[in-house]
This record gives C-alpha cells, structure tokens and sequence, in this order.
C-alpha cells in the first residue's frame, strides 16, 4: 500500500526524464518539417517554369534580404540569450532580450513586406504564374509562423513581468525558443533555396 | 485478489463512484471515455458511409440503370471514400489506440489528456461539417481523392469542393495533434521496465502510425491549402493556363495517400499481432522481427507513393524505381503473415470471435496484396489502374485487412471496457455474415476489373457483359450490411446484458488485462514493473504485477480536471474554417478571435487539482 | 435513358461476328466460376464476350502486359496457395482440445526468418525484373514510320487529328492494320484516361501546361501496333466528371488500303453525298483543312446534285444557318467549328454521343434534341435548352429530322 | 532506434544533465557570430561569378552546416536524449527525401527524356 501511495503524485514522471511537453514539442516540429517540406518541394518543382515574368533573377535584390535574414538570425541569438537569463533568474535581461526577438522579428516582417510591395509592383502577383503562387504561399507561410511567434514572446514577456517564470518553469521559455529557432531554420533554407540558388 | 478471474463487477466499484451525466462526457478529459466516444462516433460514420455504398450497389447491379442521377453518385461515392477513410477507419483505429495504449504501457492517461478532446472534438465537428454539405445538396463530387483540375474552380463551381477541402483540413488537424499525442505517450509515459521491445504489438504499431500521421498529414495539409488558394484566391498551382501542372497534385495527394493505406492497417496488424498469440498460448513468434517489419513498412511506404500514377507518364526510369520500392514492402508484409502463422503453429488454438476475425484478416488480406503486387507492376497497371480491378484491391485490404483486425480489436477489449463480454454466438454470426458478404461483394469485383468495367461510374453499359459480377458484389453487399447490423445488435445488447467478464478473460499476458475490467478512472492504483514482454504469463512477475494494480488504493490518484475548453476551441477551429468558404476575409478574422480566447483560457487553465 | 448499344461488328473482312453470347444465368454463373482460370489466359477464346476485356490483347504493347500479368498472376496463385495451405493447417491441427494444453513456448527461428525473408525477396526479384524490362519496352517509339494520332480529351469525348493526313475525326479512331502507332495525348479541359483495353495499356490524357517560350510542353505518347483488323472498344478511365461513364470510343483497325479509303473518303465527304455513278467534286476533295472553303454557301448547295434526297438538302441548309457550325466541322462546307466533334463522316460512325448509343436516325434525332437528357452536363445546346454557353438552338422537330438525315448521309 | 532509446533508458529517469547543457552567454554569441559569418560566405559565393559551377552544391552544404548549428546549440539538441535527435530526424529526413524525388522527378529525369 505504502507502493501505491508513493506512486499517487508522480504525473511529473516521466519514462525519460525529459518533460512530456518537450517530446510532444520535437514531435511537432517534426511534424511541421513536412510541412514546410511540402511547400519548399512546391517551389523548387516549379523552379525556372513560371510562364510570364517577372522572374526570380529580375526581382530579388538579395543584399536587401541577405540583411533581413541576418536580423532574423540575430533574434534567434537573442532568444537563446533570453532564455539563459530566464535559467539564471535575471528577469530584466530575460524581458529586455525577448523584447529584442520580438523587435528584430518586426523588423524582418517590415522588410520582407515591404519586398512583397516591391515585387507587386513588378507585377508578381498570387495568381501571375507558378512561380508567383508558390513563392508568396511558401514565405508567406513562414511569416505567419513568424507573428505566431512574436505574439508568443509577447505572452512570455507579459509572464516573466508578473514573475509567473521562475527559473524552475524555463522550460516554457525553452520551448518558445525551440519553435522560434525552428522558424529560423526555415529561413535558411529558404534563403539559400530561394534566394541564392536561382 | 488470488485469482483475477473471479472478481464481479460490482466488487470492483466499490471505492469510486464516477460522474455518468452528459457533461461529464462533454468534459472528459480521460482517455478511455473519449475512446468510446471515438469508437461511437466512427460506428456512425460507418454506417452513413456504408448506406451510400448500399445505394452505390443498388445503381449498379443492373447495366444502364438511372436510379439516381450521376451528380449523385459521384457524391455518393466521394462520400463514401472520404467518409470511410477519415470517418470511419482512422478514427476507429484512433479509438483503440486511446483505450488500450496507456493501459498497455501502464500508464493513467495520455500525455496531453486536453489535447486528446480536442481531437475527439475536432474529428467529430469536421465529420459533422463535411456531411452537413448533404444538407444543402453540395456534397463533394470530385472522388476522395480530388484530382486537379477537375477540383478546379471551372469544372467545379459552387461549394462542393470546398466543403471537402475545408473538412479534411479540419480533420488533419485533429489527426496531427493525436499523433503528437501518442508518440510523447509511447515515448515518455510507459511503466518502469516497459523497455521499448517489452512494449506489446499493438503499442508499437501505434507509434509507427503515429510518426505516419504526423509526417503524411502535413502533406495533404498544404496540398489543400494550395488547392482552396487557387479556388479562391487565383493562386494557378493546378493550373495548367497559368503553368500549374495538376500531376503535382497527385504526387502530393499521394505521397500523403500512400503512408495513409497504412495507417489504416497497421493498427489492425497491431491487433491481431496481440490476438492471436492470446488464443493460441504462445508468444509472438519473432517478435523484434514484426517490430522491425513493421518500422519497415510504414518507412518505405514513404517511397512508393508513384505507383498510383503509373498511367500519368512520369517515364521509364520513376516507373521503375516505383515499381521495385512497392514491390519490395511485400516482403515484411509476408514477414509478418508467416510469423502469424509461425505463432499459431504448434499452439492451442481457441477460436472465439476474435480470433476469428483476426484469423480472416490473414486469409483475407493476402488476397489484397497480392491483387496490390498485380497492380506495383507499372504495365500491369497500365491494365487495371481505374478499374473495379483496383476498387476490388482496396476493399480486400481496407474491409478485409484494417477493419476485420479493428472487429477483432473489438471483441478482444471489449470485456476490458465493459466488463461484459460481447455475446460470442451473435459475434460468430458477425464473422460469418462478414466473411460471406465481404467476398461476395468484392471477389467479383475482380473480374469486372479485368473485363474492362471502369470505376467512378455510374452506369456500365450492357455490352461491357459485366452484370453478373455487379449482381454477386450488389448481393454481396447486403449480407455484409447484415452483417453490420449483427455487430450493432450486439453491441447494443451486450452494453447492458453481456455476460460478465473477470480482469482477465482470455488469460492474455499485456498489462490491460491486470486490472480490472472496467479500468478504474485512474487506471492503475499504483504503476506496475514490468520484467518481460508477457508481464501475466511469468507467475512471479504476475503475483507482483497483480499485488500492484487490483489493490484498492487509500487515497485515489489525482487524474487531470475536466474540462469544457477543449470543446469550445474545437468548435471556434471548426468555425473560423467553415467561415472561409464565405470569402469573405473580415469574417474570417473576426472569427479568429474566439480561437485565441480559447487558446488563453485553456492555457491559464490548471490541468490538474490545486496542488498538483 | 436507356442506351442502345451497337455490338462492335467482327472482323470487317466479315468473317468473326459476336457468337450469339453465353447469356443465361446458369451459363453465366459456370464462366464465373472457371474465371480464374480465364485469367490466367488459358481461355482467350472466350475474348468476344469481354469485348473491353483486358485479357485478350490485340497488340504487340498489350501482348508484353499479358504475359507480365499472367506470370504473375501465378506467382500470386502459387504465393495464396502456401499461405492458405499453412493457414488451413495450423487450423485443423491446432485447434484448442483441452483449457489445460501448456503449448511449447517458442520465440522464434532465425533460420525460418531469414527463409521467409529470402523466399518472397526471390519472387519479388522474380517479378520485378521482366516488369522493368516491360517498363522499358512498352515506353519507347516503336519505330521511325509511324503513324502520328494526336489525341485530344474533352469532357466528355475524344478528338482525334492526323497530322500528316491532315484528317480530324471524333469518338471513332481509325487505324491501320500492322503499322505502327504514336498517339500523343493532351487534354483540353481536366484528366482524361485514353483506354482500349484490347490494344494495350491505358495512359493518361492530362492537360498539358503553359510552357516559357523556347521550353518543350511534356505530352504524354502512347506505342503500340495493332495487329488484327476489328472494331475494338474502349472507355476513359479517369474520373472526368459528371459524365465519365459516357465517354467511350471505338477504334476501327483496317487494312492498309481500307484506311486509306477512309481518308480519301474524309477529304470527299461531302461528295459522297452524290448519286452513285457521279464524280465527286475534285474542288472538295483536294481541299485541305483549316483552309477557307472557296465556295459561298449557296454555290455549294447548288452544286450538289438535284436528284439528292430534299431532307438531306434542306438538313444540309438548316445545318450550316444555325449555331451548330460555332462548335461542329464539316470537312468541305463553311461548318468549321472546332469546339465539339469534328462532324465529316459522321454517317460512317457506328455510334453517337462518344461510343455510348448506336448511330441511327432515331438516336439522333433524340440526340439533336436534348443531348443533356442523355448525357449530363455535356456542352452542347439542345433544341429547347441550353448548353456549352450557347443558347438553345430552337430547331423544330422537322429541321431536327432534316439534320439527322443530313449528318446521317455524311458517309 | 530501439537501442538508443534502450541506452536513454538505461542511463535511468533521473534528472539528466541540464547543467552541463548551460553553456555560457559568450558561447552562444559565437555561434551567432559563426552564423552570421557563414552566411556572409554564401552570399559572397552567390556574387562571385567564379564559383558559379559549385555555386548549388558549396552553397547547399553551407546551410545545411548553419541549420545544424541552430539545431545543435541554440535548441540544445546535442544536450537532450538521443530519441529526441531521431524523432525529429524522422521528420527531416522524410521531408528532404521528399523534396529530392520531387527536384529529380520534375528536373532531372526529364533531362534523360523521362
Ligand atoms: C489498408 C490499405 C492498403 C494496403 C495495406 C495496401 C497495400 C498494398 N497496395 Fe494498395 N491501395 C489501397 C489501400 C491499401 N493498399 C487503396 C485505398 C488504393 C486505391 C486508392 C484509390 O485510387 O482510390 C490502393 C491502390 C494501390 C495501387 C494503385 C492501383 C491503381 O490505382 O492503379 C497499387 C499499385 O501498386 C497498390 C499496391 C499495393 C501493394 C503492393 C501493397 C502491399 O503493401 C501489399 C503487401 C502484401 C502482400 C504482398 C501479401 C502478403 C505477403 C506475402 C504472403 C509474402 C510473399 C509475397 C510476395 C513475394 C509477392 N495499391
Ligand atoms: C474504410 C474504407 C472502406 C470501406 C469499409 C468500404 C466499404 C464498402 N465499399 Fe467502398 N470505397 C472506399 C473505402 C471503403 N469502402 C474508397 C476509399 C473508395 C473510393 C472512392 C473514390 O473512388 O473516390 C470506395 C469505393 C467503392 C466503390 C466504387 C465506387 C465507384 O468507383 O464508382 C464501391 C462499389 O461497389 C464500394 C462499395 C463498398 C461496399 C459495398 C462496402 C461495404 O463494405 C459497406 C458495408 C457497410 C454497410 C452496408 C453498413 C451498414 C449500413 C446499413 C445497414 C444501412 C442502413 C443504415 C442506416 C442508414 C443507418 N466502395
Ligand atoms: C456549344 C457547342 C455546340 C453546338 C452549338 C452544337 N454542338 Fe453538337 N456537340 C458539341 C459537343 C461538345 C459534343 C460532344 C458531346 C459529347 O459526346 O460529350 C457534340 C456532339 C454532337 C454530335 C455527336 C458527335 C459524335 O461523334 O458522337 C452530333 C451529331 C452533334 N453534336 C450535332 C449537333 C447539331 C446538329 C447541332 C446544331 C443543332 C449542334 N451539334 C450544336 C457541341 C456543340
Ligand atoms: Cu474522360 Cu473520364
Ligand atoms: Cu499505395
């Protein structure tokens, strides 16, 4: 009986120590790999077989995006600074560092519309051709993974000011960092795929 | 608590009474209780799916008949296809895998018990939306699998496809969380000693389907965004004017499709994987080997998915890559029907109800592949693709494969949910009809195939001399809704007047079967060890097990809050989804503000009693 | 609706007509049953009752599939044999005697995996190496001197252009015997399925996509040789919508020389219409097509013949003043429309509607009518109704009977 | 990848090593720095008309090493469990097998005429 007592409380065990929420979150973004796996395949099938122009060549000014996608990167440095402030407690750097991925977020979301604008101009639309349709859904995508994420730290931040995060929950502020660097990672690729092997 | 088998029902309900109401359901956040909502709700489905294919049957059974017009039929068995795979088979096998895979590995729940309704909820939502279009007549027509550019905005107007674009997205939704779901079960929540090759066949087949949902569904997911985007945005993906190529379509449909056909059967391999060896007192015969045949299958099922598009010209050398890839997974299959066979060889062989059917499958099933090795054959294919040779195919080993391996599931844990027994003299005339019907309705099928009888029409004419076969397979058909029918019965029946039926009633050795029968709400009073992968048939390890799990416990372990947000966001998801159909974006966007209000609450929610 | 059928005719030398049929249930019941063994090919000669069957090839395409399924098609048998055999032992022998039977707990045999293992693999190899040489074989050109057929899909019938005779025809293909065939398949609208099972394989008739200039569009080819004269029947096999099930087709196998007579009859179609004995217009005949015809309308009645039956010349006259010509080809006349079949030498089809009703007047008429009440949602405009977005073209039923007696006489 | 998991298992539930997973500050500032590095490679292979012929391949390779990078020490991979590194291998791997047949299916095999 004494057994069946100690085993009463244990919902915080777990068979590899780790926390249910971080299995399940890898799971996901496994998951989420075919997702953005599928829209890459799209594009990249439909690479060099758009109809009418414009094409990728006469629009893509990659300087511009090379800066957008380092801002990104440096926001997944100051979310992996944010959460190591949040393990050592320090709430101010924590919120001052999230705010920074927040901030650099929106400053690639500006950029990259203000891209979009550019390249309406140029008369890429959705429906122009192929290479319209598949570019503006796949990074289009991606950006909504980017707000998603910003509205996330924007929660943690709300959190982390009423001290709801000690340093024993960081593992709130690992996971939200787990899906920011994901969308990251997308980035890359999709730089290198979109933007430089043209 | 010597002997398991003679504890009553009544004895085992003497320390907690639980809430029965309506909202107790609603609220549900236990695994077993949304099991059996599954399980209803797919037998529902079912039976919707299979009046259409009833009315399918009835068109056809007499050459150039104009029972029901062809917009009709097509809905018809769009309807059926899409019902019977999304509505039917999946979440039936999703049902099983909720009952029986915590108690399995010993646990009290699953890791996300929220996350869990959700599913249940969006999954019944989604069915309820897709049907609903019958309602106002715009039942999808374009075939379950939606081929482009016949699902395009000038060869189907109005909402028909939307209606089945918007609910499969809805139902992924609920297929991707549920796969989440029980990889972090499988991985995180299994008792002490419950190493991964202890785990039973049936846990591990669900965690292969699992991976398959998670990583297939994304697929079709962007597939359809794609597809509602050109429809009503102007997007030109399938659009051939502007580039689009439809065959991509199919690639993606199908690289989606394919690992789908498995996620249909490997649960029902799961199933009889732990059946058969129960009733025939052996363990599996060469268990690591159906673990690894079945990692196998679901890993190279991923790389055959062209072989349903041998006749769209993809040339020689993709044909024979497809050709060899499909071909191949033959051989785990047949790994796995041999060690079936092995393990009942020289064994003491009890055929109940369940056995039986899991018996069939293995008769049955073989048939199917065999008919599918037919089809790897690209030239051969070129024959019979689009045929009634194909639809023959499929029914062998969707109905004689994934749903004669979830009967048999049925039969087998029954006892477990209830406590009661399913009456096994209805259950062998279950078997029977089933038998019966099935290979009547679909044996003939083949030759119609072969003869030239084209599937997705609606009539055949006269000449094709095809009309035999169809009056067999449209006979067929009705026995095996007899045999529906029979199984329904009881059901019904068994739910309240079955016989009585002890912890473990078939002496199976996996953990479900060491408490008793129904499962407290908690599962297990305490978390068993486990020392072998047939934890009840070693006498030690089973006296230990028992001591454990049928002990009344002081204080009852704390189990996770109801909780009535998983409804609510399952409804708002379903909303904001439908309200696209409208095109109309403001909508769409206010319609995303209760979603994000459930997303809060549910977050802020304590998924546990304060202090825990 | 109740359709009428034409049986395909034999040979057209005339010598194999359709035997009379096992018809009776009985009969019927007895061939179902030895079935399987008709599958394996052993019974070819039951082939004129399957008139679509798959198993009774008439090319050398559709000759490579049929032994490739027939060899498998015992590897499978031999495959369900062990398996049942198995099965059906361990039934029998193992059934439950007594609840106290303690079988032998065995765990496995790494000998048996590794045969189980083996053996299938070897029948997979087995199969899978003549299936890629098949693969092979049957997606090559089959030689230089072909035949050239472009196919062109349409909801819900088939057009078929002969580039180098410069010939259009619809729902009916002709061929020549023993010379080797091209088609190039495009569709015009959604996936169509080009397949007659007698000849081979189908393939599908996808719609091709808009290519860059300078790119090549990918069309999709069929190969194969038809090597006996007959009529053969086919069907799309892709799921094209509302009336998928009403889009067949026959293909005409002829001698050399019959299917040269077919096209020379093309180019003078209107010409047959003349009395017996009459020279046909040498104008008509040389005329080639896509070309404007040289002649004004009322030229062209005047210069048939006047002992021509009156229905045939007022259906002609009604024919080429009403909006059937915005849609419908008439090889030799001002009717130049491209976007339904191609109407020269309708009179020689055997069937209407896309193979799915005998050709004769009575159908026809029917047809002219109301072609949505026996095909749904076919694009053409019936008498009263509507259709392919062109208004109802009001004929009476006295100009419907002149038009069919007119299309009719297009032999 | 049963018996990584077994290892996981055998190494016990306890409370693994998260500490040593604590790298300081400065180490992830390198990493960024690296990246940032990197990604200045690429674009400068992207405008060096020279490196044109290995342009695809070179530059395919460099980010694939970045996103290894983020995985490994930004998401702490190399820290958690191994099953953790497979499960999320499953979903890459699946996805760049997918994107590959469909790059060769679409652009390569047509170059051999089909
Ligand atoms: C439960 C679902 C399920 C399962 C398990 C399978 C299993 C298989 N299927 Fe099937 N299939 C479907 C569901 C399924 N299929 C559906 C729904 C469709 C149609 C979709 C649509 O178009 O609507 C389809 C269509 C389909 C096609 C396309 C047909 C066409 O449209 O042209 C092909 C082609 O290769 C195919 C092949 C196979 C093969 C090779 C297997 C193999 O996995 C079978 C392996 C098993 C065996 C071979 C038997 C046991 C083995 C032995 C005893 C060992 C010895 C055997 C040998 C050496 C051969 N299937
Ligand atoms: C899980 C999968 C599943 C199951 C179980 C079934 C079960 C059956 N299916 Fe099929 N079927 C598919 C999946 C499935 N099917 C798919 C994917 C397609 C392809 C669709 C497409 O081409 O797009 C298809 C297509 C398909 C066709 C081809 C249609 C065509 O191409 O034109 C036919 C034709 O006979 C058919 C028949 C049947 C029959 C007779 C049953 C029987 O087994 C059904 C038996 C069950 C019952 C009869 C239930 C009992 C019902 C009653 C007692 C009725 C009265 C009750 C109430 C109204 C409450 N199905
Ligand atoms: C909107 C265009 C359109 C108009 C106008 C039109 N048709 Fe048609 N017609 C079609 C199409 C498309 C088909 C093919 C239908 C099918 O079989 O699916 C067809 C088929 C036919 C056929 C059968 C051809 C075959 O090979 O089986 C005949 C005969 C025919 N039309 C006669 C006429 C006559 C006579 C008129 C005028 C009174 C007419 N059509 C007006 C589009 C048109
Ligand atoms: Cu055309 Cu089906
Ligand atoms: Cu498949």
């Amino acid at each position: 009986m004494a057994q069946a007592a100690a085993a009463v409380d244990d919902h915080g065990h777990t068979t590899t120590g780790i926390s249910n929420f971080k299995v399940g979150f890898w799971t996901f973004i496994a998951s989420e790999c075919l997702f953005f796996g599928t829209l890459i395949s799209t594009y990249m099938v439909y690479k060099g077989r758009a109809v009418v122009g414009p094409y990728p060549a006469e629009i893509f000014d990659v300087l511009i995006t090379t800066i957008s996608t380092t801002v990104l990167l440096f926001s997944s440095l100051a979310m992996v600074l944010a959460l190591h402030a949040v393990q050592l407690g320090k709430k101010k750097h924590a919120i001052m560092w999230l705010l920074a991925v927040i901030a650099m977020g929106g400053i690639f979301l500006g950029m990259e519309f203000n891209s979009y604008l550019k390249y309406i101009d140029y008369g890429l639309t959705l429906g122009s051709s192929t290479f319209g349709s598949s570019y503006y859904v796949l990074t289009g995508t991606h950006k909504v993974h980017v707000v998603l994420g910003m509205v996330w730290m924007a929660v943690l931040i709300w959190l982390i000011a009423r001290n709801r995060i000690p340093p024993a929950k960081a593992e709130q502020v690992e996971i939200a960092g787990l899906y920011w660097h994901f969308v990251d990672i997308i980035w890359i690729v999709i730089f290198t795929l979109v933007y430089l092997i043209q | 608590m010597s002997s398991v088998g003679t504890q009553t029902v009544e004895q085992q309900h003497t320390s907690h009474e639980e809430d029965t109401g309506l909202w107790s359901w609603i609220t549900t956040v236990d695994h077993k209780r949304i099991a059996i909502m599954y399980f209803v709700t797919a037998t529902f489905f079912f039976f919707v799916a299979g009046a259409k294919a009833l009315a399918i049957r009835v068109q056809l059974m007499f050459p150039e008949q104009e029972l029901i017009t062809p917009e009709v039929y097509n809905q018809f068995f769009t309807m059926h296809g899409t019902t019977m795979i999304f509505l039917v088979a999946m979440p039936m096998a999703v049902a099983f895998f909720n009952y029986v895979v915590p108690l399995q590995i010993g646990a009290r729940d699953v890791a996300f018990p929220r996350l869990n309704a959700l599913s249940y909820w969006v999954f019944l939502f989604g069915g309820l939306y897709l049907n609903s279009s019958f309602i106002v007549g715009a039942a999808p027509h374009a075939s379950w699998v939606g081929y482009a550019t016949l699902t395009m905005p000038e060869f189907s107007p109005g909402q028909n496809t939307n209606f089945w674009l918007i609910g499969l997205s809805i139902l992924g939704i609920a297929s991707i969380a549920g796969g989440v779901n029980f990889i972090t079960t499988i991985i995180n929540m299994r008792a002490p000693g419950m190493k991964l090759m202890r785990m039973p066949l049936f846990t591990w087949m669900t965690f292969v389907t699992s991976f398959l949902l998670i990583t297939a569904i994304p697929v079709i997911g962007v597939a359809l965004i794609y597809l509602g985007f050109d429809r009503l945005f102007g997007t030109v993906f399938f659009q051939p004017a502007g580039g689009g190529d439809p065959v991509l379509w199919q690639h993606l449909f199908w690289i989606f499709g394919h690992p789908e056909v498995y996620i249909l059967i490997l649960p029902a391999f799961g199933v009889i994987s732990d059946v058969i060896p129960t009733f025939s007192k052996k363990p599996l015969f060469g268990y690591p080997i159906v673990v690894y045949a079945g990692l196998l299958i679901g890993f190279i099922g991923w790389g055959v998915w062209s072989h349903h598009m041998f006749t769209v010209g993809l040339g020689p050398i993709a044909d024979s890559f497809f050709v060899a890839a499909t071909m191949i997974i033959a051989i785990p299959t047949g790994v796995k029907i041999f060690n079936w066979i092995a393990t009942m060889w020289g064994g003491s062989l009890k055929f109940t109800t369940a056995m039986l059917f899991s018996v069939g499958l293995v008769a049955v099933f073989t048939v199917g592949g065999l008919s599918g090795i037919m089809h790897a054959s690209a030239p051969v294919n070129l024959q019979q693709h689009d045929t009634y040779f194909v639809v023959a195919h499929f029914h062998y080993v969707i109905v004689g494969g994934a749903m004669m391996g979830l009967w048999a599931g049925l039969y087998y844990w029954f006892p477990k949910v209830r406590g009661r027994y399913l009456s096994e003299t209805l259950g062998k005339w279950h078997f029977w009809t089933t038998m019966i019907g099935f290979n009547l309705t679909f044996f003939p099928m083949h030759f119609a195939g072969i003869f030239g009888m084209p599937r997705r029409i609606y009539t055949y004419s006269a000449e094709l001399n095809v009309d035999i076969y169809n009056q067999l397979a449209t006979i067929g058909a009705f026995i095996f809704a007899l045999s529906a029918v029979i199984m329904a019965w009881n059901l019904v029946k068994s739910w309240r007047g079955g016989e009585k039926a002890p912890a473990n009633p078939w002496g199976a050795p996996h953990l479900e079967w060491s408490i008793p029968s129904p499962p407290h709400h908690y599962n297990f009073p305490a978390i068993p060890t486990v020392q072998s992968r047939e934890p009840l048939w070693n006498d030690g390890e089973r006296e230990a097990i028992l001591a454990v799990t049928m002990e009344e416990p002081e204080t009852e372990p704390v189990m996770p809050n109801p909780s009535y947000w998983p409804i609510l966001l399952a409804a708002s998801i379903t909303l904001i989804w439908a309200l696209v159909m409208t095109g109309i974006w403001w909508v769409i966007a206010l319609a995303i503000l209760p979603v994000i209000y459930c997303v809060f609450k549910w977050g802020m929610e304590p998924a546990f009693p304060e202090g825990h | 609706m109740r359709l009428t059928m034409k049986r395909p005719q034999g040979n057209r030398d005339g010598s194999a007509g359709v035997g009379p049929g096992v018809r009776t249930l009985g009969a019927r019941l007895v061939a179902f049953l030895v079935a399987p063994l008709l599958m394996g090919g052993l019974m070819a000669g039951c082939a004129d009752e399957y008139p679509q069957s798959s198993i009774s090839p008439h090319t050398d395409f559709a000759e490579i599939i049929h032994s490739l399924y027939v060899s498998i098609f015992w590897w499978s048998m031999l495959i369900l044999a062990v398996v049942w055999l198995l099965l059906a032992w361990v039934i029998v022998k193992y059934r439950r005697k007594s609840e106290d039977e303690k079988p032998r707990q065995i765990r496995g045999h790494l000998g048996l995996e590794i045969g189980w293992t083996i053996g299938p693999a070897l029948i997979v190899i087995a199969i899978a190496i003549p299936t890629v040489q098949a693969v092979f074989a049957t997606q090559q050109p089959v030689s230089e001197d072909a035949l050239e057929v472009e196919v062109v899909g349409h909801q819900f019938w088939w057009e078929f252009h002969y580039p180098e005779q410069g010939v259009t025809t619809a729902n009916e293909l002709w061929l020549p015997v023993d010379r080797p065939v091209n088609l190039r398949l495009e569709s015009n609208d959604v996936i169509h399925s080009f397949w007659v099972p007698k000849l081979g394989g189908k393939r599908d008739v996808n719609p091709v996509p808009a290519v860059r200039e300078g790119q090549d569009p990918k069309y999709n080819w069929l190969y194969f040789t038809p090597q006996e004269t007959g009529v053969f029947m086919g069907q799309c096999a892709e799921f094209c919508g509302q009336s998928h099930a009403l889009m067949a087709m026959r293909v005409v196998v002829e001698s050399e020389e019959g299917f040269q007579d077919w096209v020379d009859r093309w180019f003078a179609s209107e010409g047959a219409a003349l009395p017996a004995g009459a020279e046909p217009d040498a104008e008509t005949e040389l005329q080639m097509p896509g070309e404007e015809p040289d002649v004004q309308e009322d030229e062209e009645l005047q210069a048939v013949d006047q002992d021509e039956d009156p229905m045939v010349t007022l259906g002609r006259e009604t024919f080429l003043n009403s909006t059937c010509v915005a849609c419908h080809g008439v090889e030799g006349t001002s009717a130049q429309g491209v976007i339904g079949p191609n109407l020269t030498l309708f009179g020689a089809r055997s069937t209407l509607g896309a193979g799915i009703m005998e050709n004769n007047r009575e159908n026809l008429v029917r047809w002219i009518i109301d072609p949505q009440g026996i095909k749904a949602a076919v694009a053409m405009p019936g008498t009263e109704y509507p259709g392919g977005n062109w208004p109802a073209t009001g004929l009476s039923d006295g100009e419907v009977e002149a038009v069919a007696a007119y299309l009719l006489s297009l032999k | 990848m049963s018996t990584d998991v077994k290892q996981n298992e055998a190494a016990g539930a306890a409370d693994h090593g998260h500490d040593e997973g604590h790298a300081s500050a400065a180490f992830y500032v390198w990493i960024g720095v690296i990246l940032a590095v990197v990604t200045g490679v690429e674009v400068a292979i992207f405008y060096i008309e020279a490196m044109d012929p290995y342009e695809a391949p070179l530059l395919v390779v460099l980010s694939a090493a970045k996103v290894v990078l983020v995985i490994m020490f930004f998401m702490h991979l190399k820290m958690e469990p191994r099953f953790l590194t497979w499960v999320f291998m499953a979903g890459v791997v699946l996805a760049t097998f997918m994107v590959s047949a469909l790059v060769v299916l679409y652009h390569v095999l047509p170059v051999f005429g089909g």
